[in-house]
């Protein structure tokens, strides 16, 4: 859980700040497509995005190894280079993912795992980032997988 | 517009079981934004005939149904974040 | 804050609910108000007698007990589906409070969130 | 039993959308066969009442429904596989 | 050996669709006997005027067409689906079959199956 | 495609073969599970199982970085014993385990990626696997994402 918890909810975030949390994964569902154009919209309309929270089927988007055929969008590359030109942090459950095989080095060495799969600038950490980012007043939008 | 007092935000097509539980949870001062597969509500005409209901141009057009809807229910992505910054409180089915 | 959990997905199917309650219990434990709502085929998670091990999946039978305890404000269940899916209060776990949802009921929290 | 024609493998509730189909597709000679959450038709009364309808033990005492269906119709993943394996063919929904 | 690969998932919200359609081009690539059925939500990926660049997607609309041609049997398309999303025969993409799903036409197969 | 498919299908499969094709992930479908106990049922009723085929998000199952918790069923490493035991091909569907992020050695290095994630003994392989099986006359059982 982030340590950071106490002093945030302290420090309640401005108005206008949004997290979103996706729980779709791509291929299964439209969640971070969908995500990716209202964050782009958010950003150009002066908003401010304080993370995005990957939970679920959702951290599936942090994977380092998805190759779509070439006329295909790569939806994680593109949602990283977006956090990354944007200095948004991309944070991915460590419970989910370590269920569904999204680690990174030091989950693989942990566990003794053959190798990592997390793409940078995404990272790993606690639900306490989720609930940080709620009670500190963030506006939180979640994208489920549709149907 | 006047600000909503809950944006319902409902992405799932409507056969899905959750579509129909959103619909029991729009109140008189609530909105109602489909996005992706949610935005095939706009065939099933009783669902929308409300004028707090809205629906995202890309998954419309994408689907080949902005013809079925008026053109004052139709929203951007830009539109969305307004909605979702203003509304009191954001629900997504 | 107060926050409404939300379980419609009926159990073992997914892990959908587990994950739901994981951020319930998340709230709880950073003294943040949350309440657990079951619905729709969701309700199958508060059926007395289930034995997950026939699935070889864990119960969630005593986290779900516990779930006051750790500062869960309630769990509550859906009238309508629980009559859909033959559960009489006497067939729920204990600790449930039956309730109608609808515009009322999500009207009343700040913050509403299913896991997925 | 007599070969099942077509043996339908049900894994969905009944307010699955698939559900519903499958019910569409079940002939006079077919058997259904209940797997994972489509046990949970065992407490919808009126989809069960047929002689060929059969649901996995496992599934069934998971969700704590074992005491909802007559005996006979309780099946083991032996007996799903002999089904699978007689039956003319065989639809998962 | 004939096979009926049936898709009930509306378009581009997964790719199911997508992977089914995959599923019957293979069997044909092999010269095995197949249909494509679309049924439920799914009718919608039959629509005429899709624009799926509009969510960042590849049409399948070019990839239908090209079906027959690649030995892929027939389209068809069920009616009560299709009256429930709004589509008359003339909103269609080209060489759909409307018919009824049910009993008689799942029967009509060896090999019936969804992508997901 | 598979280019053993001429030959195959020219010596059709003796009755009582199964193929198993899983199209839903670990932790989002119980079609893993399910999919175990069947396959298990069927070898002590004396059937041959051809292959096991993974199709859509069912490729998750084939994920070598996996680590559930340890008192939950680790189901990529039960099934692969599974199917080492009894010496039972398993197949990952090569278009949908690539655009999912779940590759071999040899597509990491084709494409370039920072590594690899594909347990052992599952293999990677085209459509043609499953035609191949269908058109044999096996008998083809779906496990599909259940709700």
């Amino acid at each position: 859980m982030s340590s950071s918890l106490p002093e945030q909810t302290q420090t309640p975030a401005p108005a206008g700040v949004f997290t979103l949390v996706i729980t779709g994964a791509p291929y299964s569902s439209q969640a971070p497509q969908t995500a990716l154009g209202f964050a782009r919209a958010a950003l150009a309309a002066n908003k401010r995005i304080d993370r995005i929270f990957l939970y679920g089927d959702g951290v599936h988007l942090a994977s380092a190894l998805s190759v779509p055929p070439s006329d295909e969008l790569n939806l994680s590359e593109a949602w990283a280079a977006f956090l990354a030109e944007n200095s948004i942090a991309g944070v991915a459950c460590i419970a989910s993912a370590l269920r569904r095989g999204l680690v990174n080095d030091s989950e693989m060495q942990r566990y003794g795992l053959p190798g990592s799969n997390l793409r940078a600038p995404f990272e790993i950490a606690g639900l306490g980032e989720w609930v940080d980012s709620a009670a500190s007043g963030s506006r939180v939008i979640y994208f489920h997988k549709g149907g | 517009m006047t600000p909503l007092k809950t944006l319902h935000i409902l992405n799932k097509p409507p056969d899905h079981s959750r579509y129909r539980l959103c619909l029991c949870a729009i109140g008189p001062e609530d909105g109602l934004l489909l996005t992706e597969n949610g935005v095939l509500a706009v065939t099933w005409l009783a669902d929308i005939n409300s004028e707090r209901c809205f629906a995202l141009a890309p998954d419309l057009e994408a689907r080949g149904l902005s013809p079925q809807i008026s053109s004052e229910q139709i929203v951007s992505f830009e539109d969305m974040v307004d909605m979702a910054a203003t509304a009191e409180h954001v629900i997504s089915w | 804050m107060r926050a409404l959990i939300i379980i419609d997905q009926p159990p073992y199917g997914s892990w959908e609910g587990r994950e739901a309650l994981d951020m319930a219990l998340s709230l709880a434990a950073f003294d943040q108000p949350v309440a657990l709502l079951f619905c729709g085929a969701g309700v199958n998670w508060l059926r007395k007698g289930q034995d997950a091990g026939k699935v070889q999946q864990k119960s969630i039978e005593r986290n779900l007990a516990a779930a006051p305890i750790f500062g869960v404000e309630a769990l509550l269940a859906d009238a309508g589906a629980c009559d859909q899916y033959g559960l009489a209060e006497a067939d729920l776990l204990d600790d449930v409070c039956i309730t109608d949802f609808g515009t009322e009921l999500t009207g009343g929290f700040d913050h509403v969130a299913f896991a997925g």
